[in-house]
């Protein structure tokens, strides 16, 4: 059982870590503010939930009340995470359109 | 100048360097820091004040008449903000809003006012128009996040956090309102007026504590002296007395963070901001 | 047209309208206070009371700005949406971590602006929407009104062209919303 | 020289802070806008915050907050507490009083700095100064 | 395992490099906003990280928890700042952006 | 049971902060007679407390009832007695005097402003009463964030520049102090004063220690503007509003001044100070130049408020250079210097805010014919000016005296020489303004507020603290034996110089 | 806490700060200035000051950023250095 969970544990710690690493590079290597937002707001966004949720998962080890109110309070923390991050980017997003920034397009580059 | 700082900056900063070699090592469990007071604050205060966090029984017991005073900082800040930029003179320009059309009326040097109600909306110069999603998301989190800030002002004795942070974070909900909807609701809402009390009431409420302290025979904010009036025994009253403080801590705090915010992006107007 | 029987705006159903948020509303943050503080001692609970009082005192008119018999279905098949949403989350994450990860990314991606004509009306579900347009990747809305019409950024042909889709019928069915075809 | 490498390397943090005060220190002497000063300020406060922050750390020490206190601080059983596995509390209350100051600075030197805009139209200080020898 | 949370720790920090990268380099305003924006993210899982390898987890998930409501704060609040001004560049921005 | 006039001391002017700043929405009218109670019973308190300490030594207070390594406390002795009387005297008089001034300059925000300003004195009474390194620190951020406040109000036009100036510096002064702080608590692990002066000895030679005591005296001089570090100081006070510099200017730099002496004596010990440390001499020579400076800067000025800032330079050398004489003459001299200034520069701003109040500007053309239309405030002038100089049967001449003797004695002769300079100079100084208000007409350019068109005095309430103030300078000439023998013997007699 | 983690950050923490000072924008320097602050946190987190931690979370993010935000907004984003 141990075994298990502690495997599991791993998966979503070493996922999170890859969408948390898509996310860097992407925000590096793409080539316009708006593209850069896709990778910053969205795969972060997963890799909090997949991180966070192994964690929750290692404190439910030892099950008792405080661990299970512990692990619900991290998976508040994802719920929060997905109500605002998408609002966030999206408000960034407005601003930039707001601001006059004009999105990259394939056409421009050739 | 630059020359001139810059020698400045090296000569400090070699000063520093220079005595940082005297220093115990980093970490280190048998320094003097680690050995002198802190061994009583660790081993002591459990017994003594009843409260698991040591950071809270340090800051709101043994050194409650620091935290008073960083209290009445803060309120200072409050009153400092009020006092350079509020000006009290409603602005003569005006633009109102034609709801049904979306008309914009400019009024220019006048006093006249127009009703604001269902048909007209009384807007801001860089008036922009609500954003749907932004409004509701922020609508559904706000009463969240303002039980957060009041949790964490109730659990400072179990759990980091305290009348600081939790004032803070309920300060910062109050922000979230005047970013989303925009300022003139938010200053609508919680009023200049209410606001001014609640910065007061906060900190008397933490002077108060003390002087009742004083009245029942101890020192200034000796909290076990409250056991006289509370049903308690004097270690557990010294927990709820440290409850009381940070209560009045965070209303404090929470009461001069919306209000400095308020004052910074209205200018002083109170009438439209970020 | 009849008439209906209590007015919108009559006291009577606004004082109503008011005393179901606040109930609401209280219900919610004190269940919220209770996973939060994970203790249950009088004293805390007692100030777990008095917080979720005072929040839903003042605060009610923000969770809950209007009663509406639908709320209760609206919430459960909410929650029922999210896990479908999820995994649809999952699934487009994988092709937007391909595309970072491509060593030719400038020339798969095309990033360009559409905008779309959903025919949703209420407040929630088209922030609903919205989060999810911006959440499954590919895609992020930039605009969204209440005529129901959003504007979004794609990051690719293929994600701009899966749009509306299946999301937009999950949403309307979770709030009750009526939508017109535009196709 | 082993010795010396051992002697930078068990102070690194103090090494580190002192760069950092430097850093606001220069800002706040060199730079001519008065917010990128402010933001000097901000970062020289901060480190001293690191400094004490870094007295009060203890090797193998847990967090100044006392495990499975919860219920039993009075009355039951009492719990043995050993001064080594805890963090030392004293530093971080004195910060937590030096964050408040520093935010209560900050927010009244902003408010002086849109009073100053109000007045001249800049925040730069030598425009500033220029615009009270031209009056 | 405490192996594994600190070598997740020390990774999201390497990541963090990258964030920070565009955060300082912009070139707009917004880059650096959505850099910052990413670095607290990470900010928010590095906490319970180090909360993991303390072994106190529970009085770390508080502070993570405020992370993620004022993280939002401090994005609404910069890029509502684009909302009421126009104009993306600053005077000085506008050499870097056009090229 | 111990005596509750220490708590008593700063929780009157805090709790009437409290009270004025909720009257200020509620009821206007009230927020005047809450700070002037305030005030009285806080002067009241520091009575009281001279007349323990003088006897008992030292008064302490614990607060929170904690005993003192782990609490705070509070010690206060004769000499600290005597600074808190000096400093609940004149925030009393201040307030009564500016209050015209203050209804017709703050309007509809003056409630505000008493709850400032009462906050203000509550620090500098914290910053005096203290026992503990850290608790002054949070009362000096008190006392200089209320200050920028205050200094922020004045002249609408330079005000608020002065007063970031003064933000910045002051924030590098209470920074430095915290981190001497620091410095010392990582070597010792205490922060009582008392606790860590225990500690002390066997760390003397540490470096550390030395960077401790160089930080704080750093920051204790940024805060009071001793000479190359004084840039802040002319502009905060000449900017301020009138009501407000009367009471920074004579009580802000004094009391950092006696910090500075209670840094020295009960933390780090004279024997540290004067005899580990080879720092004496240094610290005096950078004094004559202070005095100096001050001195030939207030020669160039033509406005009378810069001119005074830059008394206050001067001043703040002689203080400075006493203390640091390292001999009991000069401490008596310093000390006793620290009351003398106290009210001098009261005196001196008295009169200047009863000139701003009649007249537009304070250059010297203004100035011109004054005597005429204001004689007592005229008078009050000449015997602050001569107060200054230090002409014989005013105060000022017994702590000089005391300052020339201690400079002989350490042999020390260009402080001596310094000090007989800038006496010269501040005589043409103060002759050369007498001359201008006396014999010259009054010029055209003169604004004055008058119905008919000529200049009046001030309004009586402004005049009777310039009364009692000009009195008081001359009863303390009188009466220096026995501050000496009272409050300085007693105080020596706890800490002996080496 | 692992001295690899303190260092990692302390380096990043100069980082933000320098960047902070040297960028040409103000609302540029006051996001910077909120990383600087979230870098803080985790320093001071990881040094086991869990208060201090929670106090610069709130006031970094929450409250200081802000205040910069809303006084940029009311006066200029233009600075010479």
């Amino acid at each position: 059982m141990e075994l298990l969970i502690n495997s599991f544990v791993v998966i979503c710690l070493v996922s999170g870590l890859v969408f948390f690493a898509g996310g860097s590079v992407g925000i590096i290597r793409m080539p316009d503010f708006y593209s850069r937002l896709h990778p910053a707001g969205k795969l972060d966004t997963l890799g909090i939930m997949a991180v966070v949720l192994g964690l929750a998962l290692f404190e439910l080890k030892q099950w008792s009340l405080a661990s299970v109110l512990l692990s619900l309070k991290m998976m508040l923390i994802v719920f929060f995470v997905f109500l605002s991050s998408p609002t966030a980017t999206h408000s960034i997003v407005d601003a930039g359109i707001r601001a006059g920034l004009a999105p990259w397009t394939k056409t421009k580059r050739s | 100048m630059k020359f001139f700082g810059f020698l400045i900056v090296s000569l400090c900063g070699g000063l520093l360097l220079y005595a940082s070699s005297e220093f115990p090592d980093w970490g280190d469990p048998d320094s003097p820091a680690s050995r002198h007071l802190s061994p009583h604050y660790i081993e002591e205060s459990l017994a003594e004040t009843g409260v698991p966090n040591l950071v809270t029984s340090v800051l709101a017991d043994y050194r409650s008449f620091d935290t008073m005073f960083e209290t009445a900082v803060i309120f200072c800040a409050g009153l400092a903000c009020l006092l350079l930029l509020r000006k009290y003179k409603p602005e003569t320009d005006r633009y109102y809003r034609h709801i049904p059309t979306g008309v914009i009326l400019h009024f220019k040097n006048s006093r006249k006012s127009l009703p604001v109600g269902s048909e007209f909306e009384l807007m801001d110069a860089d008036w922009v128009p609500y954003d749907l999603v932004i409004k509701t998301v922020c609508r559904i989190l706000i009463p969240f996040i303002q039980l957060y800030a009041l949790y964490v002002v109730a659990h400072g004795d179990f759990s980091p956090g305290g009348g600081f942070q939790g004032g803070v974070i309920f300060g910062s909900s109050l922000i979230l309102l005047a970013i989303s909807y925009n300022l003139r609701t938010a200053v609508q809402r919680i009023k200049e007026r209410v606001l001014g009390f609640l910065c007061v009431l906060g900190v008397l409420i933490y002077a108060g504590l003390g002087v009742l302290c004083m009245f029942l025979g101890g020192e200034f904010l000796d909290y076990s002296r409250l056991a006289a009036i509370l049903p308690a025994d004097p270690v557990h009253v010294r927990a709820l007395g440290m409850l009381g403080v940070e209560i009045g801590v965070g209303i404090a705090v929470m009461a001069v963070m919306a209000a400095i915010y308020v004052n910074i992006a209205s200018a002083g107007r109170h009438d439209e901001g970020l | 047209m009849k008439k209906p029987v209590f007015p919108a705006d009559s006291p009577l159903v606004r004082r109503l309208q008011s005393a179901f948020s606040f109930v609401c509303t209280f219900c919610f943050l004190f269940a919220l206070w209770l996973v939060l503080s994970g203790k249950f001692e009088p004293l805390l609970l007692g100030l777990g009371f008095l917080a979720s009082f005072l929040v839903a005192y003042f605060f009610h008119d923000l969770l809950f700005p209007g009663f509406h018999r639908s709320y209760f279905a609206s919430s459960i098949r909410f929650f029922a949406y999210i896990p479908w949403l999820i995994v649809e989350i999952f699934k487009a994450n994988f092709h937007l971590l391909r595309l970072v990860f491509h060593p030719r990314m400038h020339d798969l991606i095309d990033p360009h602006i559409v905008s779309i004509r959903t025919g949703l009306s209420k407040d929630m579900s088209i922030v609903t929407m919205a989060n999810s347009i911006t959440l499954t990747p590919g895609t992020i809305t930039v605009t969204a009104n209440r005529e129901g019409l959003f504007t979004v950024h794609a990051i690719d042909r293929k994600s701009s062209r899966a749009l509306p889709g299946e999301m937009l019928g999950k949403v309307a069915a979770v709030f009750g919303d009526e939508v017109e075809r535009i196709e | 020289m082993v010795d010396l490498l051992t002697h930078i390397v068990a102070k690194y943090n103090y090494w580190l802070y002192i760069i950092l005060m430097m850093i606001g220190l220069y800002a706040m002497i060199v730079k001519n806008n008065l917010v990128k000063k402010l933001v000097g300020m901000n970062i020289f406060q901060t480190s001293i915050i690191l400094f004490f922050v870094s007295i009060g750390y203890k090797k193998g020490a847990t967090i100044p907050i006392i495990e499975n206190a919860h219920g039993n601080g009075h009355g039951g059983k009492q719990l043995l507490i050993r001064a080594a596995d805890y963090i030392n509390p004293l530093p971080h209350v004195l910060m937590l009083t030096a964050i408040v100051v520093s935010v209560a600075t900050f927010g009244v030197a902003l408010a002086l700095a849109v009073k100053i805009y109000q007045r001249y139209q800049t925040l730069e200080e030598d425009e500033i100064r220029m615009r009270l020898t031209r009056k | 395992m405490n192996a594994l949370f600190l070598g997740t720790a020390l990774f999201l920090c390497f990541l963090m490099l990258f964030s920070l990268y565009r955060a300082i380099f912009g070139p707009t305003v917004l880059d650096r906003l959505v850099g910052v924006n990413a670095i607290g993210s990470k900010t928010l899982v590095l906490l319970l990280l180090i909360g993991m390898i303390y072994g106190r987890v529970e009085m770390f998930v508080d502070i993570a928890l405020a992370y993620g409501f004022l993280n939002f704060v401090t994005v609404l609040a910069a890029s509502r700042y684009f909302h009421k001004r126009k104009g993306l560049y600053g005077e000085s921005e506008q050499v870097q952006s056009e090229e | 049971m111990n005596s509750v006039a220490p708590a008593l001391l700063i929780l009157a002017p805090f709790l009437a902060a409290l009270l004025c700043s909720a009257f200020s929405w509620l009821e206007r009218r009230l927020c005047f007679p809450t700070a002037l109670l305030g005030l009285c019973v806080s002067l009241l308190a520091a009575l009281d407390l001279l007349l323990q300490a003088g006897p008992a030594g030292v008064i302490q207070y614990k607060m929170g009832g904690w005993s003192p390594p782990f609490g705070i406390e509070y010690r206060i002795d004769a000499l600290s007695a005597l600074v808190i009387l000096i400093i609940a005297c004149i925030a009393l008089l201040n307030l009564a005097a500016s209050h015209r001034q203050v209804l017709r300059d703050m309007q509809d925000r003056f409630g505000t402003f008493y709850a400032v300003y009462l906050l203000f004195v509550t620090g500098l009474f914290g910053v005096t009463a203290t026992g503990d390194l850290f608790n002054l620190y949070v009362l000096l951020e008190i006392t200089s964030l209320t200050g920028y406040a205050l200094i922020a109000m004045g002249d609408g036009d330079r005000g608020p520049l002065s007063s970031l100036n003064y933000l910045f510096i002051g924030v590098i002064g209470a920074s430095f102090y915290l981190l001497g702080v620091g410095y010392l608590y990582i070597m010792t692990g205490s922060l009582n004063m008392v606790d860590v002066a225990r500690l002390l000895p066997p760390l003397y030679g540490s470096s550390a220690i030395l960077v401790a005591f160089v930080f704080c005296m750093l920051g204790i001089w940024i805060k009071m503007a001793l000479f190359p570090l004084h840039v802040w100081l002319p502009n905060a006070y000449t900017y301020a509003p009138a009501a407000v510099s009367r009471v920074i200017a004579p009580l802000m730099t004094k009391v950092m001044v006696y910090v500075m002496i209670r840094l020295m004596f009960t933390v780090f010990g004279l024997e540290y100070v004067f005899e580990q440390l080879d720092l004496s001499r240094t610290v005096v020579w950078l004094a004559t130049l202070a005095v100096l400076a001050g001195a030939v800067m207030a020669l160039a000025q033509r406005d009378l408020r810069k001119m005074f800032s830059y008394v206050i330079v001067s001043e703040i050398g002689y203080m400075v250079g006493g203390a640091w004489l390292g001999n009991e003459l000069g401490f008596t001299g310093a000390v006793l210097h620290i009351l003398n200034d106290a009210l001098m520069t009261f005196a001196l701003f008295l009169v200047l805010g009863n000139l701003l109040f009649r007249l537009r500007g304070v250059s010297f053309e203004d100035l011109r014919g004054s005597f005429v239309g204001m004689p007592w405030t005229m008078a009050g002038f000449v015997l602050a000016g001569l107060s200054i100089i230090g002409v014989p049967p005013t105060c000022g001449f017994f702590s000089k005296w005391y300052l020339i003797l201690a400079g002989l004695e350490a042999g020390a002769y260009q402080f001596v020489a310094a000090l007989v300079l800038s006496s010269l100079i501040c005589a043409v100084l103060f002759f050369r303004i007498i001359e201008i208000a006396f014999f010259e007409a009054p010029g055209p350019s003169s604004g004055d507020t008058g119905q008919n068109g000529q200049l009046r005095e001030a309004p009586v309430s402004m005049l009777i603290p310039l009364g009692l103030v000009s009195i008081s300078l001359l009863a303390v000439g009188v009466y220096a034996g026995s501050v000496v023998r009272g409050v300085i013997a007693p105080f020596l007699g706890l800490y002996p110089i080496p | 806490m692992h001295w690899q983690l303190d260092l990692f950050i302390l380096t990043l923490v100069i980082f933000c700060a320098l960047a902070a000072i040297s960028v040409k924008d103000l609302l540029s320097t006051a996001i910077l200035f909120g990383a600087y602050s979230f870098m803080m946190c985790l320093l001071w987190a990881g040094m086991g000051a869990v208060d201090v931690a929670f106090t610069e979370a709130s006031v970094g993010a929450g409250v200081s950023t802000v205040f910069f935000v809303a006084a940029v907004f009311r006066t200029t984003r233009r600075t010479k250095d």
